[in-house]
């Protein structure tokens, strides 16, 4: 196959913990997002638009939707005989069988794969952030400065820089040193977890890494800080546009209603830098006689009759009459039936709201027994997949719905479907 | 089981035309019920049906419906051996044509080159989420040298362009555009036959000079061959001239219609375009609509249907249109029983009006 | 999707261990077969003859090379955007984590993927059996007999039978007894380990096997026995073309040597069933001028300029002036030097052999160091894969070698380089 | 860094024929070397440097070429956006052909609908293994208006077409099949310019009325433009004859030849057929040759290239040869210095010989 000369390999296979129900049957990286996308649309988005064309997507934890969602790549054009798009999940061989034990041992089971692509430089990335990059612009730099890693890096507020693996520069932005979620912060550089490297020299970083037992074999805390202690050129690459880690349910509810906010900033209309997805083969929405939508997006499949405000409603998802949704999040084919109040909540794949269900802030005397302060916070409420609610239930905010097990039986949850996959 | 056969699409239907909508583009490639064009629901109805090699006989103007289709992966059938073809020579230039003896025999090629036993040749102007299984097993059992799909059209749209009249079901009599109706069967436009057979027709035609081909062509021969209806009952909409594209437009708002043709098993495939989700904004009101991605909505829309990617400014008022994709409407434009094609801009304060019969047609890519 | 009236389910996640050296870096189904082809090539253009478009290939051992091949499908026209070819590796969720336990439970833990396509019956296949089928007339006659299960069965020689799974019918064909590998065969109707299975009874049983601690959840020993004991229709459907299991190093040499041999048998120029394999981008083979070539296959990108016998030459093997190739298989890329006689050899993927070396039973006084009863019999020697053979050396008939660890030395294998793939 | 360039190949080309070899076919599509068209090298080579979008500008005689391109997946062109497009309004019957001014608008829209920064215009007669990034990263280095890749032809095959003359490496004369030589530079086919100066050039040409486009179109404007040269010293092959097409054949049974074109990093792509490998039966002996998959060898084969499924026959003997793709030759027929073009049959005893010079030319599909 002919040369490539960066590949992009896209990290898929954490669990997403702070996730919750949300992550407990499928791989944070294919939570739906926005309306018509799912989380990783983005990474893959930008693997294309940047001409990259030989991708390697890293699973390890409950990939059938994602695999399944993701295919043989076709919707991002990545469907290529030549490279294209690979599954890569753990296997076994003579030597035994391992599961990934970190980002960086990841990569390091995948090496035959990458030198099959012989590629120059291999850019690593997580599959579960929003936003657009070219990733061009910082391979040019990587080239110019001969570097051996260049690191994505934003500026965050300083007060908030102690939260993130900070880059501390000199003046031509090489990176003197790291600091993971530093007390006294020298720098508000902080890494988006984007990475390229010089494949002949992280290939020889990740077998040293796998031959030190004590390492925990991640790249922001065992790769970098070696190849810092190396003496290996080392770049911070400055992107000053949007970018958010959808790593908690708080800021998984953000970052979508950013859409509805700050449209402009992570622009999904832009001719120039499509956010491809899976088609969903629905017919366009469907709007009813007596609904009302007001700062909020839609998309194919959608039917509402109710009443919908500042809230992102996915393919397939119905609104029945007289329902009211406001700053909610309804995943694909959820449907909210009549007479509901919902405030703040995100809405699970295939779920059913039944009649007459409030939930939110406003809800003063619901049940309680569903709150879950680990997961939820800031009012938001959030609903599994494939659950069935009970009608005229009150809910109060903050509450999470998992899955009843086989056996247990619930008066909120009458139903809990194994989950059915696009 | 498996289907043994392959298909056969006709893009274009001489006896229809859908006024200013078809200058530049063939009545297949229509833009159709928001993110449609007609093609997509015979094109679907056959690969859901399991047909894999699918020919489209375009005549002129294919330009559009090229771009429609590309390699066919959007409809799965970007294939290594069949697959999608448009058939030459109808592949030609939008700018001339000059019809030839030769034109039929693109088709001919096509279906010797195949491998199936079956040929299921369509019109594209039925919008239908069809199964043709029962349709070529029944062919296959009833020993008949061509079958033809016929429905009762009570409850479809649109005049019946071919009339059928069947004894003991065997096609005894076709009236093509008749001013009393003789029978209530009226063909759907699909029949099946052997690809030897179709072959052998087509070598007369072309040692006659014919140059037509179209569904009447094979029916016409119901005296010399043994030709059996089938009945579908699926929903059905028939498009046949501005008036039933535009009625048929409507009806989608009906809410089984569009469950019946949408939210089968089987789906209808179209291209995908990626475009972002549809944005309502402050001072909008939709009512009994069919909205797509990439709008954004500020104005009042009813009983409409709005393709892809248009903008719908404040204060507008839309109601009983259909607005096709990227077209503009600006603020306070009023429109009702309108149809705008692709690309067209309504200024400000522009006022059309039309009748449901008589329905305003925009032109693609104008400023009015 | 369009619902699915069959889809296949490819068993190739195992070790293929009595093939030594040959599956010590590759799965099974990719070991190179018939100079053109691998082992899958078989189950693979076997379902796209058959008209079937989803299959999915259940992955487990050394599946980096397999993957590799497979790609997304493409060279089998199975690279479809709605169904297709699916590698379909083990995985953790939730639940834990799993590696396959046996072929039954591999098709368990992907009860999901199947259910999302909805097939009314499942082909389950071994992804290394050399046959060509066409699986849709063994499906209608399962159709017919409304069976839960229908097994490709062959007649074997009746001296034969007691090494093989044999079903006991009755005059219709329905399968009474199961009996794997009996000491007094009732019948000389051997399993090919093809089944057509009805999914919805399949799924059930495969539930209840799971949920059963004794089983080893395997088809043969577990899931058909239990079927039989649920008095399930089960249909045996003879198949009476060529089938090989290539198991044993003899068997692979065998089958490779019956192209030559009984060539109508396996036709490979059968335009109406064509037996695809991934192109390899080599030009059209080139024959020197004082090459001698008979009774042999060859294919692009070979390069003969000295005597080839009753051999079989697989891509870009090359065969120098003055060597002698006699019942051998080069696996593409092998190199065999000057002056060499090699005799009912299989050389692996970018083996070099050194000039004058002498490899047979002829061989009288050579090296008897590397002879590997274990694996070889019948005088075929084996060399792995990427290896470098000394020159000048004599090797006695029935040897393997294999890849020399690093630090270890060896004055017959010069070099082992990592394998390198496609 | 990833090209910022699309590609424009010319199937045909106006000054070269290879005789009855394409009476059916356009010269792209010309079989050469065992199992490949000319095309798949300039399209090989476009690929392998990272030009992913590529349109080609056919005349007539389109079937043969749309038949070995298809959805253009075998060269990994089946793309979404991009990829690999027949150029309208080219794309008409093999029966009749009319130049109209329009003939250019097809390009010209192709053009307009693309993003990239740069185009290269490229014959399709240059057998190479060419990469194009350092051409085009030097075009946009020099500033030139247009960059013209050039050989010195010393150790390549056939006249040139067009011979180049440089001052300070900027292009002052060009002469066209001169009978003397007064440059020792020739063109090879493949200019770089912005899509934007080419798009101005073609809105130019169609005001004009002018229907031809190839390199030369562009090369002609050396008196108002900056056209500068790029020498590439690749391993070439001129096809623009039979003659030079027999003898290119005929080079690549030189090993040297056969390793740069084909054994190089970058790979040929071409249609993937699935033969079975090649059988090598009794009685077979065979000399420095080319022999593809498919091919039963029970004869005598010497200095020849054979293309796939070629059935040799016991006691024939062919020498100095090209036999295209599922031809068969009988037992005892004799062959030298011959060109056998697709599906022939050569019956038992028949002899035909030629000189090197002038190849004897057997048609397709004939029986001799």
């Amino acid at each position: 196959m002919p040369k490539q000369q960066m590949i992009a390999m896209i990290l898929a296979g954490g669990q997403g913990s702070r996730l919750g129900v949300l992550t407990e049957y499928i791989a944070k990286p294919a939570v739906p997002f926005g309306s018509k996308y799912r989380i990783i649309d983005f990474a893959l988005s930008n693997c294309t638009n940047s001409g990259i064309e030989t991708v390697g997507v890293l699973t390890q934890y409950s990939p059938l939707e994602l695999n399944s969602y993701i295919g043989n790549g076709y919707s991002w054009d990545l469907d290529r005989n030549l490279g294209g798009l690979s599954i890569l999940p753990p296997y076994q061989s003579l030597e035994g069988s391992d599961w990934y034990k970190g980002t960086a041992n990841s990569i390091y089971q995948n090496i035959t794969f990458i030198d099959n692509h012989n590629p120059d430089y291999v850019l690593v990335l997580s599959g579960d952030h929003i936003y657009k990059q070219d990733y061009r612009q910082m391979l040019r730099a990587h080239i110019e400065a001969k570097a051996a890693a260049t690191i994505a890096v934003r500026e965050v507020p300083w007060e908030e820089a102690s939260r993130f693996g900070i880059m501390n520069t000199d003046e031509e932005g090489n990176i003197l040193e790291f600091e993971e979620k530093p007390a006294n912060p020298k720098s508000n550089l902080a890494s988006m977890g984007v990475y390229i490297f010089t494949w002949k020299t992280l290939r020889a970083h990740l077998i040293a890494d796998e031959n030190n037992p004590d390492s925990r074999n991640d790249f922001g805390q065992n790769i970098i800080p070696a190849m810092l202690a190396d003496r290996e050129t080392m770049l911070a690459f400055t992107f000053d546009g949007y970018w958010k880690d959808v790593g908690t349910i708080f800021s998984l509810w953000e970052a979508n209603m950013d859409l509805l906010d700050r449209p402009q900033e992570i622009n999904l209309q832009d001719a120039m830098w499509r956010i491809y997805s899976r088609s969903t083969l629905q017919p366009s929405h469907y709007i009813g006689e007596n609904a009302s939508i007001i700062d909020s997006i839609l998309t194919d499949g959608v039917e509402v009759y109710g009443n919908v405000k500042h809230s992102i409603i996915s393919s397939g998802a119905v609104v029945e009459e007289g329902a009211e949704i406001k700053d909610s999040i309804l995943m694909p084919g959820a449907v909210v039936k009549k007479g509901c109040k919902i405030d703040k909540c995100i809405i699970g794949i295939d779920t059913i709201i039944g009649e007459n269900v409030e939930v939110g802030v406003t809800v003063k005397d619901g049940r309680a027994d569903f709150v879950n302060k680990k997961f939820c916070s800031d009012g938001i409420t959030v609903f599994g997949s494939g659950l069935v609610i009970a009608d005229n239930v009150k809910i109060m905010a903050n509450s999470m719905f998992f899955p009843v097990d086989e056996g247990q039986t619930s008066d909120v949850i009458l139903e809990s479907t194994v989950l059915g996959i696009i | 089981m498996l289907i043994d056969a392959m298909g056969i699409i006709l893009a274009d239907n001489g006896r229809v035309k859908l006024g200013e909508l078809n200058d530049e583009r063939a009545l297949a490639a229509t833009p159709f019920g928001g993110r449609y064009r007609i093609i997509d629901f015979m094109l679907s109805s056959m690969v859901n049906s399991g047909i894999k090699h699918i020919g489209i006989l375009a005549e002129t103007k294919y330009s559009s419906l090229m771009d429609h289709l590309g390699t066919g992966s959007h409809w799965d059938l970007d294939r290594l051996q069949q697959g999608l073809r448009i058939i030459p020579p109808y592949m030609q230039s939008d700018f001339f044509r000059s019809p030839s003896p030769q034109d039929l025999n693109g088709l001919y090629d096509f279906l010797k080159h195949s491998v199936q036993m079956h040929v299921v040749v369509a019109e594209s102007n039925i919008i239908s989420n069809i199964n043709f299984t029962e349709f070529v097993k029944e062919h296959e059992a009833s020993g008949a040298d061509v079958t033809v799909m016929y429905n009762h059209d009570a409850d479809t749209l649109g005049s019946p362009n071919v009339s059928l009249t069947f004894e003991d079901n065997k096609l005894v009599d076709l009236l093509i555009d008749p001013l009393n109706l003789t029978s209530d069967c009226s063909s759907l436009g699909a029949v099946v036959l052997t690809r030897s057979l179709l072959m052998d027709m087509l070598t007369q035609a072309i040692s006659r000079s014919e140059v037509l081909f179209n569904t009447e062509f094979i029916l016409e021969k119901y005296k010399e061959l043994t030709i059996r209806g089938f009945e579908n009952n699926d929903m059905t909409l028939r498009v046949n001239s501005l008036a039933t594209y535009f009625s048929a437009s409507m009806r989608l708002l009906e809410s089984n219609i569009l469950q019946k043709l949408f939210k089968a098993e089987n789906r209808i495939y179209t291209k995908v375009k990626n475009e972002s989700p549809a944005r309502y904004l402050k001072g909008n009101h939709v009512s009994n609509s069919l909205i797509s991605d990439g709008c954004d909505i500020l104005g009042n829309v009813e009983d409409s249907v709005i393709f892809r990617g248009v903008k719908v400014g404040k204060h507008s008022k839309i109601s009983n249109c259909i607005i096709m994709q990227d077209t503009v409407i600006r603020d306070g434009a009023e429109l009702k029983n309108v149809i705008i094609d692709k690309d067209s801009v309504i200024r400000s304060g522009v006022r059309l009006q039309g009748s449901p019969d008589y329905p305003v047609v925009i032109r693609k890519g104008v400023i009015v």
